[in-house]
Parts: structure tokens; sequence; C-alpha cells
């Protein structure tokens, strides 16, 4: 199958080892992706804040593009990795399908800059591609190092399951302790899978997002986690980025690695540290790294 | 009365869609009671004639009912498998399908004649099945048939014009 | 835990603690408030509300808020425009809409938020130097000008706009992140703005049209 | 002499059939050439509408109409002969029900003119000549042609009819027994249609054997089996309208071993012979699901054509409703 | 349409009703009386407030006398309710009850219309096709069956028990089918009832004894009703006996058996006691059971799965009451009505996740707990976690599955009372600190508020929030290894963490699995939520559309004990109230074959679902028997030459009720030409 790839603003900047490792994975899985040419910014969470019409209406813009990058397409797939950028462009397609005024506008202001929106687009997660398309046993098969004895508490995030994503229970998912299984890894089944990472609070009013970042980490930590995976890039920059603040306010030593669940594929398929953006992290996943490197550094 | 005066006063009101439905004693009728009950409010267009079983329902009773100038015919049955009569809904069904497609040919629309599965605690979706209908048919506008088939009448009886023709064909003659 | 919450200081009337009436009179109240947060897509379902207090429960940052989600949906439907529009919960917000999933009336709260969010922008009741607000509205600009966000000047910006002595504590974290290739101080920037512009133009004209 | 009552035949709209059923009355003709004097007869002698004209109006004992009204000319002669009669019989189907040429009522007046003068594949016609209800022939003259009206009616949709003598062709001893009632005197109630008001499975012979549980599986046609000669039609799936269709031609086309079509109409009891048909056939299948159902009456291809060969104009719809006639 | 069927020529008498405000505030009642007196045939048109009162219905019956009226139409409620009513004022009259026509212009116009106008015009228009419609209406005879006095009970719950007493004390057959090994249903489950707190088994066990004692009543335990065919007064049911390995007329209940068999411990999960407890293969379901017989669970005998068993059971039985070779019997029962009493089905706390329940091991659900507490029950009364502790804070959830979009919208109206019962004989149990979280306490019921306020005062917490989460992740020191309930208390309007050591979870109340089957079977109808259906929600609360059916207890909505005992005594009551008229009135609707006019095609003949119609050979027609005739009509609509008439829906009737609706009333194609020569 044939996908179009949505990167959005994130994965260009803070989670740029996000894209690294997922592209590069990508390639090794040998799935076809091209990248949306010109795709703005989806309005994420901010935009809608300020003028709904606009904020679905950016984001059309970017279902319109696809639209006409994949004209022949019956059902065009779209894949967008970061959470806020994927719950955003469902959402988008869902209010636009259900509410016809809502759509008139929308397409009419698209028509102003030359583009058109029918509504053939299905947004997908790189985490539903993966099982879903791909499958548990391919990507089973593709890995080189077993991860074994690494336990993996999976951190899917608000908006990668919730509201409106439908390939994952919303509640108690499972789909990247799944994924985590086939990499020969041990999942950790604890309560805290989809609760609040603070998102943007964490770096705006940090008093209110700092503990819930804290909770979750101290609760995987609780249940033996030797990593966490996440599939948000904020996610992952609140939990590893604030780790120090998050130390110094509730004094403790907290030394968790939080990594992509695209960054820990790569690394049991084998794919050089390099290519999935190790060296960005701040936290080395030392563990992981001695069980399919025998301890080599993780960056050069 | 004529009907040409009811033409006229038909067309002194603005036009609003007449609605015959035929609802079964056992599952549509009492729904819509149950809507009437529970107040649901919808479009006054439909006019409800109450029988037993849709089973009873002869397509001769759509067709005049069409030819008497309404502009659409609603159904309404047990589910499938619910008949009060255990059948009776499915014979309707078998005369239903043809018929719908009979009418087509005969160039009535296919949203003019509904067939739905109302059961007795379905009061909500008489409401929104009435509804629904009546928007349907008001887009499709007026079918009004005794109304073409004397206009038609008006329109063929062009008796004077023969009339003129061959006296000017005798004139000429002469 | 942390209790100390800057949100505090714009709570309704707690002005340094003096006695403060709390009545409340018919004709302070907005009879049209209810209706316009509910025109919102899907936004009907607020009706349904039974005041069972789930969104607040499941709600990951409430104990922050003024007020609970559920009481901000009751302000609402009861007309409490300024108390609602001035209260710090829209701000604490952080979109991760579990009371959404977990609302045994499917209503949107989320949503409700986003609408009351655009309304305390709209009608300036929004805290000036509060940084959620600052943030929206600064991406918005970034957004609305470059068709992309940029991490960078964003967060320069807003910190700018709020409290420029947290830049500094922030330093730190900045440069890590510059050193690992994740941040940087250019914008990005999308090839067509110019269709891009007509895009937002275009959906003014529509909103006008709306208004007349 | 004494007058002998005046007997009057005119034809519209229809294929001729109708008066060759006139003289195959063969011998029987002559006791009606005995009894009454034909005052008007267009097809057999000739008479001009003048002489029609001049007669006194009711002189004319009866007359019987065959064919559909679908022209000017024959509106206007209807209503003429109706002045001079006393008792109209519309004769045959068409002038009973519309008859063959009433399925031109599933199409628009214009779009039957274009296709048999542009259309149809064996017309020559490039300059599209069509024709004009009033032509100059020359200095002196003008021809004029009578209109071609938007739709086929039945005689009664026309003038006020006595008695209907239904067929395609009317069966002579149908018309016998009609015409000695006429001179017996003892007329039966206004409308009356002259034949058994019973369906033709009455006095079908392979009526015996009609299974009592039809359960169409299928629908065929005649061109695509071969049927049996002694069975019931329907049971072999063949659509024969007999059970919707008034008896009295003693099952002439089962006979033929061909299903009966409906050409004497529906009983006194029915308003719409070709929705009853269509209801008992239809009701009778052995289907419950939608599609399966539908699966079995798409072998009916076209309804209209099966039910209404000969009831078209005199069916509740009467013609189709064109778009136009929408607003 | 000036035919009249040779009934005189119609004087017709129109009514239209005001019902009050309730069809006078939509349609004017004036206008349509006066557009109906300018009606051909309407001799007299009136308009007045209740038709259906006495003077309403005398009017009509002092009209009929003084104007020699022959028809009457009334324009008012729906027929469902009142046709009944005014047929009989017609007869009392002096006239044949079916020359009456009724005209629904209240549920069908002024309840569901709005625009006066439009309403206004719609019942004009019904008004004339009703006054069309009786020019046709042909005197009938009342079609009569007799009742068989047997009654079927369907369920041997708290309301089926009710009502079969009830039935047999009136000297009337019952025959009690349950599904189960014995009668008793959940209130057997129970420990004590609220708000008087006696014990359930202490007022339930003597009904059950009365039941096995009574020689009118036949109860038929393990048994189900396969098949029901007929109509009021004679249904035929087919019963289906299960075989339960014990020759019931044989077994004592001695429980030698269960002693004897080869498993010497009890290993398989207790049904009786939600799995809390272990029984054998061979068991008892609870002490009290009625009838008192074991029965063998071929899912775990081991002689089912080897036929190598010992058979120590069979050894032990000095009766030779158990034959492990038993197969399904079947019986089939004549009665003249039913009375379904089937119960309800616990809501499956598994579908609330959010609660943990299947997850987190102590959290229970209120079934579970009943059984806790009761003396007889696994734990002979002690409340303890699943880990052996006793609790030292309880929580109790309420609405688990109700007043949820997600899973049931209703409110199971049981489960505020139960969980305050829990409450109590928890804190008299354990003494532990026991919450309530409810989102509204709903007490309505004699002695109910009293019993909050009793519990109130012992010191009960009532948080009213519905609760978000029950997790096991500690935030606090306290909530270590403890299960953590994280709500918002709603009306101090802060959201709390309340660490507990059980969870009790007020499960609602569901219709059962096979309800649509059941309803099916016995052809009545369901609500949206799955309950049976009603006849009328407050007139006929426990009839159903089906003559000669009625619904009692749990099966027709959630229902504590007395609303249930109630409903089963109506139900009861209603069925004697047939048995005792001996006799029903059915609707003279059926319908006839014109025999003159019938061809023999036969046509018909297969559609008649009650094979009511044969094909006479010697005539070569076919003929309909009345008496097998339920009047659904499908063969008239079918008959391809118009040969078969249905009384009461006539195609004249029909077709100028049909023209009655519309503009061109009365103008059929026909009358039409005759326009066209008119215009020329």
């Amino acid at each position: 199958m044939k996908y179009l790839y949505y990167p959005g603003c994130s994965l260009k900047c803070t989670g740029r080892a996000y894209e690294e490792s997922l592209l590069a994975v990508f390639k090794a899985l040998k799935i076809d992706y091209t990248e949306i040419e010109d795709w703005n910014c989806c309005g994420a969470t901010a935009y809608m804040a300020v003028d709904e019409v606009n904020a679905f209406s950016i984001a059309a813009r970017n279902l319109a593009l696809a639209e006409k990058q994949f004209e022949k397409e019956e059902e065009i797939q779209v894949i967008a990795p970061c959470a806020a950028c994927y719950m955003v462009l469902i959402k988008t397609m869902k209010y636009l399908n259900e509410s016809p005024a809502l759509k008139e506008k929308t397409v009419h202001a698209l028509k102003e800059a030359g583009l058109n929106f029918t509504g053939r687009v299905k947004v997908r997660h790189p985490l539903d591609v993966l099982i879903n398309d791909i499958g548990i046993e391919a990507i089973a098969k593709a890995k080189k190092h077993p991860l074994k004895g690494i336990k993996v508490a999976s951190y899917y995030g608000c908006q990668t399951v919730r509201p409106y994503s439908t390939f994952d229970d919303q509640r108690d998912p499972q789909t990247m302790d799944n994924l985590v299984k086939a990499l020969g890894a041990e999942p950790v089944d604890w309560p805290l899978k989809t609760r609040c990472c603070g998102g943007s609070l964490t770096g705006t009013v940090a008093e209110v997002g700092l503990p819930l970042s804290y909770i979750l980490l101290k609760e995987a930590a609780r249940h033996g986690a030797d990593v966490v995976v996440t599939a948000c890039p904020l996610c992952q920059f609140n939990l590893e980025c604030y780790q120090t603040d998050i130390n110094k306010k509730f004094n403790e030593d907290i030394n968790l690695p939080v990594m992509y669940f695209s960054q820990l594929m790569g690394l049991a398929m084998d794919i050089p540290q390099k290519e999935l953006g190790m060296q960005r992290l701040f936290v080395k996943p030392e563990k992981v790294l001695k069980t399919v490197k025998g301890g080599e550094p993780a960056y050069v | 009365m004529s009907a040409e005066t009811e033409i006229k006063v038909a067309e002194k009101k603005p036009w609003e869609p007449k609605i015959i439905a035929f609802f079964c004693n056992w599952c549509t009728y009492t729904a819509a009671d149950l809507a009437g009950v529970s107040r649901l409010k919808h479009a006054p267009n439909v006019r409800v004639i109450r029988i037993m079983c849709s089973g009873r329902v002869d397509p001769q009773f759509i067709l005049q009912a069409f030819a008497s100038g309404a502009d659409g015919v609603l159904i309404g049955g047990c589910h499938p498998g619910d008949c009060h009569y255990s059948e009776g809904n499915y014979k309707l069904l078998r005369r239903f399908r043809l018929l719908r497609r009979m009418l087509g040919s005969m160039g009535i629309e296919p949203d003019r004649c509904r067939l739905e599965w109302i059961s007795a605690s379905e009061g909500d979706k008489v409401k929104t099945v009435i509804n629904d209908m009546v928007e349907k048919v008001r887009n499709l506008g007026p079918l009004s048939i005794p109304g073409h088939l004397i206009e038609l009448s008006n329109k063929e009886l062009g008796i004077k014009e023969t009339e003129i023709l061959r006296e000017e064909a005798v004139a000429h003659a002469g | 835990m942390d209790k100390t919450i800057e949100s505090k200081k714009f709570a309704p009337g707690s002005n340094g603690g003096s006695i403060r009436r709390t009545i409340k009179y018919e004709n302070e109240l907005d009879k049209n408030f209810a209706k316009k947060i509910a025109d919102i897509a899907h936004g009907e379902a607020m009706y349904n509300c039974i005041q069972c207090g789930t969104c607040s429960a499941t709600c990951p940052v409430s104990h922050y808020m003024d007020f609970t989600p559920r009481k901000i949906i009751a302000m609402v439907r009861e007309g409490f425009k300024d108390e609602v529009l001035s209260s710090s919960t829209v701000w604490m917000c952080a979109s991760c809409y579990s009371c959404t999933v977990e609302c045994p009336k499917e209503i949107k709260i989320t949503d409700v938020m986003y609408a009351l969010k655009r309304e305390a922008i709209a009608g300036g009741y929004y805290p000036k130097h509060f940084p959620t607000p600052a943030l929206a509205t600064s991406f918005f600009d970034q957004v609305k000008k470059n068709g992309r966000s940029s991490e960078g000047p964003l967060l320069v910006k807003v910190f700018l706009k709020t409290n420029p002595f947290k830049m500094f504590g922030n330093a730190l974290l900045g440069w890590k992140l510059w050193k690992t290739g994740r941040m940087s101080m250019k914008s990005e920037k999308i090839k067509d703005r110019k269709g891009f512009a007509k895009l937002l133009n275009g959906l003014d004209k529509v909103k006008e049209v709306a208004v007349k | 002499m004494p007058d002998k009552p005046k007997i009057g035949f005119y034809w519209c709209a229809s294929c001729g059939g109708c008066e060759e059923s006139v003289v195959d009355l063969a011998e029987d003709i002559l006791m009606v050439a005995d009894n009454v004097d034909i005052v008007f007869w267009p097809v057999a002698m000739d008479f001009k509408k003048a002489d029609v004209e001049k007669m006194e109006d009711g002189s004319i004992l009866a007359t019987m109409i065959n064919g559909a009204v679908r022209t000017s000319e024959q509106e206007e002669m209807a209503r003429l002969i109706r002045r001079k009669s006393k008792l109209i019989i519309a004769y045959g189907s068409c002038a009973h029900l519309g008859g063959i040429p009433a399925l031109a009522n599933e199409f628009a007046a214009q779009e039957i003119l274009d296709y048999s003068y542009k259309i149809a594949p064996s017309v020559v016609n490039p300059e599209g000549t069509m024709p004009l209800i009033k032509t100059k022939h020359d200095e002196t003259r003008n021809v004029t042609l009578p209109k071609f009206r938007e739709t086929v009616r039945t005689l009664d949709q026309v003038i006020d009819v006595d008695y209907y003598l239904p067929g395609c062709p009317p069966v002579p001893k149908l018309l016998k027994a009609a015409v000695l009632t006429l001179l017996s005197g003892v007329l039966p109630p206004k409308g009356t249609v002259l034949a058994p008001d019973n369906a033709l499975c009455e006095e079908c012979p392979r009526k015996a054997t009609k299974p009592v549980d039809l359960a169409f599986k299928y629908f065929t046609r005649p061109h695509m089996i071969l049927a049996d000669k002694d069975k019931c039609l329907l049971s072999q799936g063949l659509i024969c309208m007999g059970p919707a269709t008034r008896a009295g031609c003693e099952a002439a086309c089962i006979n033929g071993n061909m299903p009966c079509s409906g050409c004497f109409g529906p009983t006194s009891r029915v308003r719409d012979q070709g929705a009853k048909i269509l209801s008992s056939i239809c009701s009778n299948i052995e289907a419950k699901e939608e599609d399966e159902i539908d699966a079995v009456l798409d072998e009916i291809p076209d309804p209209v054509g099966t039910f209404y060969r000969y009831g078209l104009a005199g069916s509740l719809l009467r013609k189709k409703i064109m778009e136009e006639e929408k607003q | 349409m000036s035919s009249t069927n040779g009934n005189g020529s119609p004087r017709i008498g129109f009514y239209v009703c005001h019902c009050g405000h309730n069809i006078a505030s939509v349609v004017n009642v004036e206008e349509v009386q006066k557009f109906v007196a300018t009606l051909p045939g309407v001799i007299v048109s009136r308009d007045y407030k209740y038709m259906c009162s006495d003077p309403g219905q005398e009017l009509i019956q002092n009209d009929i006398k003084e104007f020699k009226l022959n028809r009457i139409v009334v324009a008012s409620c729906s027929p469902l309710l009142h046709e009944h009513t005014f047929r009989v004022a017609a007869e009392k009259g002096g006239l044949n009850p079916y020359y009456f026509h009724m005209i629904n212009i209240r549920e069908n116009v002024s309840w569901v219309n709005t625009d006066k106008v439009m309403a206004t015009e719609k019942a004009k228009d019904l008004a004339r096709a009703g006054i069309q419609r009786v020019f046709f209406h042909k005197p009938l005879i009342k079609k009569e069956v007799p009742i068989n006095p047997a009654v079927m009970i369907v369920g041997g719950g708290i309301a089926g028990i009710h009502a079969a007493l009830t039935i047999a004390n009136a000297g009337k057959r019952v025959y009690l089918v349950e599904r189960e090994a014995t009668i008793g249903g959940h209130m057997a489950m129970f420990d004590k009832t609220f708000p008087t707190l006696d014990c359930a088994a202490c007022i339930l066990t003597p009904k059950m004894s009365a039941v096995k004692n009574n020689p009118n009543i036949t109860l038929w335990t393990y048994a189900e009703v396969e098949k029901v065919e007929g109509f009021v007064g004679s249904y035929k049911a087919t019963v289906r006996h299960k075989p339960r390995y014990i020759k019931e007329d044989l077994c004592v209940g001695c429980m030698d058996c269960i002693d004897a068999c080869i498993y010497k411990e009890a290993k398989y999960p207790d049904e009786f006691n939600q799995g809390l407890s272990m029984r054998k293969p061979v068991y008892i379901p609870f002490p009290q059971a009625t009838p008192q017989v074991v029965l063998v669970d071929p899912e775990t005998c081991i002689d089912f799965k080897s036929r190598r068993c010992k058979k120590t059971c069979i050894e032990a039985c000095d009766r030779d009451a158990i034959d492990l070779h038993q197969i399904d019997t079947y019986e089939e029962i004549e009665v003249g009505t039913i009375i379904l009493s089937t119960g309800f089905k616990p809501f499956d706390a598994k579908r609330a996740p959010q609660y943990g329940y299947g997850k987190h091991q102590n959290v229970f659900t209120a079934l579970e707990v009943e059984r806790l507490v009761n003396a007889s029950g696994p734990t002979n009364g002690e409340v303890l976690t699943r880990d052996g502790k006793k609790p030292k804070s309880v929580g109790i959830i309420h609405c688990v599955g109700s007043r949820d979009a997600k899973t049931n919208k209703w409110c199971s109206r049981v489960c505020c009372m139960y969980s305050l019962k829990l409450a109590h004989l928890i804190k008299e149990h354990t003494d532990a600190e026991v919450y309530n979280f409810y989102i509204d306490m709903r007490t309505p019921g004699k002695g109910y508020e009293e019993f909050y306020d009793k519990l109130l005062k012992e010191g009960v917490h009532f948080i009213r929030g519905r609760v978000a989460e029950v997790t096991d992740w500690a935030l606090m020191p306290e909530e270590k290894d403890r299960l953590t309930i994280r709500v918002e208390d709603t009306l101090i309007g802060t959201v709390r963490r309340i660490p507990v050591d059980m969870v009790v979870l007020a499960t609602g109340l569901v219709p059962r699995d096979d309800a649509q089957e059941i309803r099916r079977m016995f052809n009545i109808s369901c609500s949206n939520e799955g309950f049976f259906l009603e006849r009328h929600p407050k007139l006929a609360p426990v009839s159903t559309f089906t003559d000669g059916i009625f619904i009692a207890g749990a099966c027709q909505g959630p229902k504590d004990i007395p609303d249930s005992v109630a409903q089963a005594g109506a139900a009861a009551a209603e069925a004697l109230s047939l048995i005792c008229a001996g006799k029903i009135e059915l609707e003279p609707n059926t319908a006839q074959i014109i025999e003159k006019d019938c061809s023999g095609c036969k046509s018909c003949i297969p559609l008649c679902p009650y094979s009511a119609i044969t094909f006479k050979d010697d005539i070569q027609k076919a003929y309909i028997n009345e008496a097998l005739c339920k009047g659904c009509g499908t063969c008239v609509a079918a008959c391809p030459s118009g040969s078969i008439i249905q009384n009461l829906f006539e195609d004249e009737e029909i077709f100028s009720e049909i023209d009655g609706l519309l503009k061109f009333a009365g103008l059929e194609t026909g009358a039409l030409c005759s326009t066209e020569m008119e215009v020329q």
C-alpha cells in the first residue's frame, strides 16, 4: 500500500528523533511513503483555542493537499505520527463529515486557495499501520536483536488513543505493548498508559505540568520499567527533558530513559543508532543498548 | 365539486406535501401512538390509515393514493421476524420491491414510496422517518397526478384549433 | 504535593481575602451564554449534564482549577459568564480528552473548553500574564504568518509576553536542546504562504457572510 | 318497410383486428345483417363524415367503437357518433382499456414522433421532415392533419360509454351474445362488461395442474423455454395474467401454449389489473431476503409492459409522469 | 362511492372530542365540526368536551334515536384506547357496533403537531376519510372464543411464585415452568431485604414450599418453553425437560450421593454463590432449593467425560434415583393464558472497565456481597476480601452500568436502596468505614427515605459523585497496596482520592440475554432497552399487545420485590378475569371468499400463516375457515380477481378512506374523465 506522510512541526524540531527513527524503520520494513508537499501546521491544541473554523480549515488544507497529491486513489492513507496532529486531523475529518455547514465554509475557503476537499482521506497512526497493515509477525521477523529481559512501559499518552481514534482500546490500549512483545521485550502492565503528561502545561505552568510527568515516571519506575516508550513528541519531551526539574522539585533521582517506540524498534532491527537519532536523547537507555550492542557507547 | 375548482383551491395555498401512510395495527400504529403519548412533534403532512397487518397493503391502494393526489406513500410494518401474523410483512416486502421498480418506470421517484419496519417501541423512529420522508418529498416537489391529468386534458382538448384549421382548409378548397 | 498556584491570582473576586458577596442576582447572568456555547459542533449534548462529576474526577488537572469542569458546565448552563470566562479552568485544560471519553452523557467537554477559551480570548477576559493563552495566541499568529510553528521562537515569544525571568530558568534546557539539534531559532515556513493567506481570508469572508 | 334498428361500427387507434373479428361471425353475420341496418362502417362500406352529421341525434341504436383515442380526429368522431347513437359499446381491448397503443403512454408524444421520424434505425430522413398539422399544398389549398395528442386514452376517458366488449379481439361468441342482448331490448345496467365476471383460471383447461403452493423460485419468458403443454404456465415460471383477467375467451392463448397477457381486463371488483397480478405473484415468491427477492424479480425485466400490456391507459396511473410535468 | 352496500342510505352522526385541551388546544374542533356538517350523508355533527365521558356517550345514543342515525364517526383519541367504549355506546343506542368508526386526532394529530392550521386541515382530512369510509360499513356479528382455564407461568422468581399461588388458590390449574433447577430466582440469593431488613429466605422459602405442595400447581424446574402456538383462550405450549440425571420423583434430597461423589473436595465454582465457593459435579443449588432434588452437571462429572467413573453416587443412592443416561423429554400443554415472569440479569461489571472488576481482586459485585453477608453463604456471613482479610474501609459505587449512554441509559431503580442495605449490613458485619458514591439518591417508596435517614445516622459516608476510576496505583502512602477511588465530591466541589480495601459495584438491572427470542416465541414486543413492552404504560401495565399474555416482575423493567409481587398479583388477576369470563370477544375482522366470484386460482392458499384457507375440490374454489382466520388480510391483498373480502377492512372501505384523505376525494379516475368533459 502507498502512504502519504504528514510529519507536523514537532517532528522537524524537538521531535526530530521520532521522524528519523520512524522513517528508518519504514525503510527497513519497505513501507512506501511520500511526504505531503508543502504541508502546514495542523493547528494542534492551541489553534482551536483561538478560532474553530480556522483551526479546522488549516488542518483541512493538509487533507486537501493529500487529495491533490494522490488524486487517483479511492482512499488516501495519511500517516500522522505526532499524537496531536493525528488527533486533530481525525477530528477534522469527523467534524467536516458530520457538519455540512462547517464543511461548506471550509471547502469554500479552500477553493480560495485553489484546493478542494472531498473527504477521501483516512488518517492513520504509525502504530495502527505497523500492527494492522504490516503485522506483528513481520515485525517480529524483522528484529535482529531480541530485547531479552528489557522491561518496557508503553506510554500512549492522550491523543493517540483518545477520543476519536479507533484502532485501539481507549482506556487500556494494547498495540504498543504487542509491538514491544514482538521485539522480544517484556511490556509492564501499568495503570497510567493513557494518563496525561501535562502537555504544553509542563512548559508553561510548571507547577501543574511537572507533577503529572512526575507521577508517570514514578509509577513506571515502580512497576520496574527499564525504559518508557512513547508515540508522541510532546510526551517524550516532557518525560525526558524535564527529569532534572522533576528530580529537583520532588527531590527524587529518577533516571528513566524515555524513547520513541520507533527507536526501540530500530535498535532491535539493528539500524545504526545515528539513523535513529539516539544521540539526541538526554537519558541514554543504557540497558537496552547493552542488550543490542554489548554495551557500546550510544552516540558518536 | 369539480376537480377543476379543486385545482384552483389547491393553487391558493402554498404547496405542502401530502403523504398517505399505511401503518400495521400491532407495531407501527402502536409506535405512532407512542410517539403521540411521548409528544414527539413531527411534520403534519402524513395521514395514517390503520390496517391490521402490512400484508393487507394492496398495491392498488398505493396506486390509488398517487392517482388521488398523494405526493408520497409510506408503509410501516413490524420488523422482519416480528410480524404479529408471523409473515405478512414479508409478503408485502416482495410486492413492494417490484412495485417500487414499476413506479420508477412510471416516472414516480423511489423516495415517494417508502417501506419502514417500525416496532411498537420505536416512537422516535416514527418521528424521524416521517420528518425525513416529508423533507425528501418536499424536495421532489408536487406529484399531484390528477392535476396533471386534467391539465393534460385541457391541453389536449384543442377542439377549437382543429375546427379553425378545418375551416381554413374548407375555405381554401371552396 | 505543591498547592501554590499562580492562577489563584485571578480566581473570581479573591481580591486579597477581603469580604465578598456571593449571592447572584438574575440580572447579573447572561441568559444567552449557554446557547452560544452549545452552538459549537456537538455542543447541544451539554444539556445532558447530570452533574455527576466524572469529568472532574477523571481530569488530571482538575485539582488545580478554581472551578472543576462539572461546575463549569453548570455555570455555563446558568449563564455565569464572567466567572466562567475569567476562571483558570479553561486555561488548565490540557486537552487530554479523558473527560470526553468518560462522560456518561456523551458531552464533548474538551470541545466546550475550547469554545470557552475562544470566548475568553474574544471577550478579552483571559489573564494577560498567564502563559497558556499567550501560547495559544502567539502560536496562532506564528502559524497564521508562516503556516508552520517553530518551537524555538515560539517559546521565547511566550516567555517575553509572560515572565521573561523564566527564560533563564530554562536556559540550560534550551542549550541542551540546541546541542542535541532539537531546537533551532530559525522559523519554519511553508512555500505557498500566499495561498495559505487566501485560505484564511476566504474564511473571514465566509464568516462575514455568516454574520450578515 | 319497417325500420330495422340501426347499427354502426367505427375504429379509432386500432390494428383492424376488431373489424376482422366482426367478420369472424361467419354465417352468423347474416343473422346480424337480417336484423339490423348497418348505417355506418367505414372499413366495409363507403361512408363520409357528412353522412353521419346528417343523421339525426340518437337515431343509431348502437355503435361499436374499437380502438383507443390518440388523435383529435378520433376524438371528434367519437363525440359525433356519441351524439348520433343511443348506445356506445367500447369494442375490444383498445377502446376498453387502451390496448397495445396505450403502451405509448410510457413516452411523451414528442419522443414518439422524434423516434419514428428521425431516430429509428430504419428511418432515412436527412431533412428531418416532421408531420405538420397544416401544410400549404399549393396556392389554393392547405392540407391539415389531425393533432397527435399527448396521451392515448380509453374510449370512456373521452366520451360516455354504455357497454364494453372486451378482448383483443373480442371473441365471436361474445359479440353474438351482445348483439342478441341489444336486440332483445332487455339491457344490462350501464357500464357492464359483456363477459363473465370471473378470472380466467375458472375456465382454464390446465386449472387442475396448478399447484396449491407456487412458491416462485424464478421467472422465465415464453421465448426462453419450451413450455409443457398441459401444465399450469405459472407453475412453469411463466407470467400468466389469467388469475387477474376476465374469463370469456375460453383460454384461447393457453390453448396455444402461450400465457394469458390480460386482454380481457380485470374483473369488476378490481381497479387495477396490473397491481393485482403483481400483488398475487410477488406474494408467492419464496425468497425472504431483500436481495434474494430482487434477484427473482429481476427476471421480470419490464413490469409495466408485462402487467399493463393492454391496460395502461385504463390503469390507475394511466401514463408515465413526465419530468416536465413536475415543477 | 354512492354505493352503500345496500344497508340503507347512510345517516351519519359525527362527533369530535376536545379531550379537554389535549385536542382542542391544537386542533380547531369547531371548524372540523362545521366542515363535516357540510359533507354528504352527515345528519348531525357535534363537538364535545369529553366524548368518552358518560354524557358524551349518551349524546351519541340519544342522537341515534332522535335522528335515526345508522352510522357513527367519532374523532378523538387512538382507537386502541377507546374504540371499544364507543362501539358499546353505539350498541346501547340500538346500532350494530360495527357501523361505528373512530378517527385518531389526538395521538396522530394534536399531540404530535404544532401548527394549528395544518393540524386542523389534517383533522378535517381524517374526518372526511372516516365519513366516506362508514358509507361502506356493514353490520357484523361479534366473534367469541372460549378460555381454557389453565395458566402457564414462565419463570419461578418471586413474581412467578406469587402469581402461581394467587391463581392456584383460586382453584385454577397452573403450570409453573422454571429454567433453573430450583425456583426462588434472585430473591433466594439475597440476605436481607430493604427497607425492613427481614431475611429474604425467611419470607421466601415458605412461599416456595407452598408452590411445591399446592395440588393445583404443576411445578416444572430445569425446564424451558420451546414452542408456543395458538391464541388467547387456547394456547399450545411445548416444554422441554432438561436432563438433571436424577429421577425427580424418586430423589428425596438426602444428599448421600453428594457425599459419595468420588470428588472428595468440591472444586467447581458454585453458580448460586457467584463462584465464591465450590461445589461437586453432583450438587443441590442451595439448602432450601425447591424441589429438594440434586442434579448432576455433565460438564464436570467424570462419567460424562470418560464414562469410566466408579459411580459411587449411584451406589450411595438407595432409591436408585440417579440415571446418568437421561435425555431431553418434551411435554405439550394446553392453556388459555400465559404469564411471563422471566426476570432480569445483573449488569456485567466487566463492561465498566474503569472500575477494575476482574482486574483488581477486591472489586466485588453487589450480588457477590449479598452472598458474602448471607449466613448460609460461602463465608458463613463473614465479609472478607478475596485475600481473606476483614476490610477496614469499603466503597460502594452506585449506578454501575446505569444512567450511562455507553451502557444502559436507564436508572435501575433498586440499586440506591440495595446499596444502602449493603452499607448497613457491611457496617454491621465489619464495622468498616463505608462510603457510598452516588449520583442522585433515589429512595421513592414506603419507608425508603426513612431507611436512608437511618443510614445517615449510622455514620456511613455519602459522597455525591460518580466514581471515575478504581485504581491500584498509590500516590499517597495510605494508598499503598489498596484500591483507590478517584471521585469528585460534587457537593463540596473538590476531587478526592479515597483508599479502600473493598469496592462494591452496585450493578444495574438489564434484560436477560434471550429476551428477544422469548419475545418472538410469545409474539410480544420489547421496548428499546430490551425489557418486555406493556400494552399501556399506565392503564395496561401487565398486559401485552397479544391477548392472553401478561408480564410481571423485572422482565418488564427494573423493579424491587414489593413492585414485582404487586405486578404478579395484577397479572394473576388479569388472567383470572379472562378465566372467569370463560370467553373473550375477538374482532370480527376475518376474511371470507365470495364463492361465486372465486376462480379457484389458489394464489391465496399458501399465503395464510394459519392454514385457514383450503381448496374445495368439489366446487373447485378456495374456502376460508373463519375459526382459524386471524384477520391479517394478506390473502385479500393478494387475490388477483378481488374475490376475498376482509370485514372492517374491505377494499372499498380503504379506497374511500384514501380518497377521503386527499383533495380529489370521491373523484376516482373515472370521475376525473367526466371532469374532462366538463372542461370542454
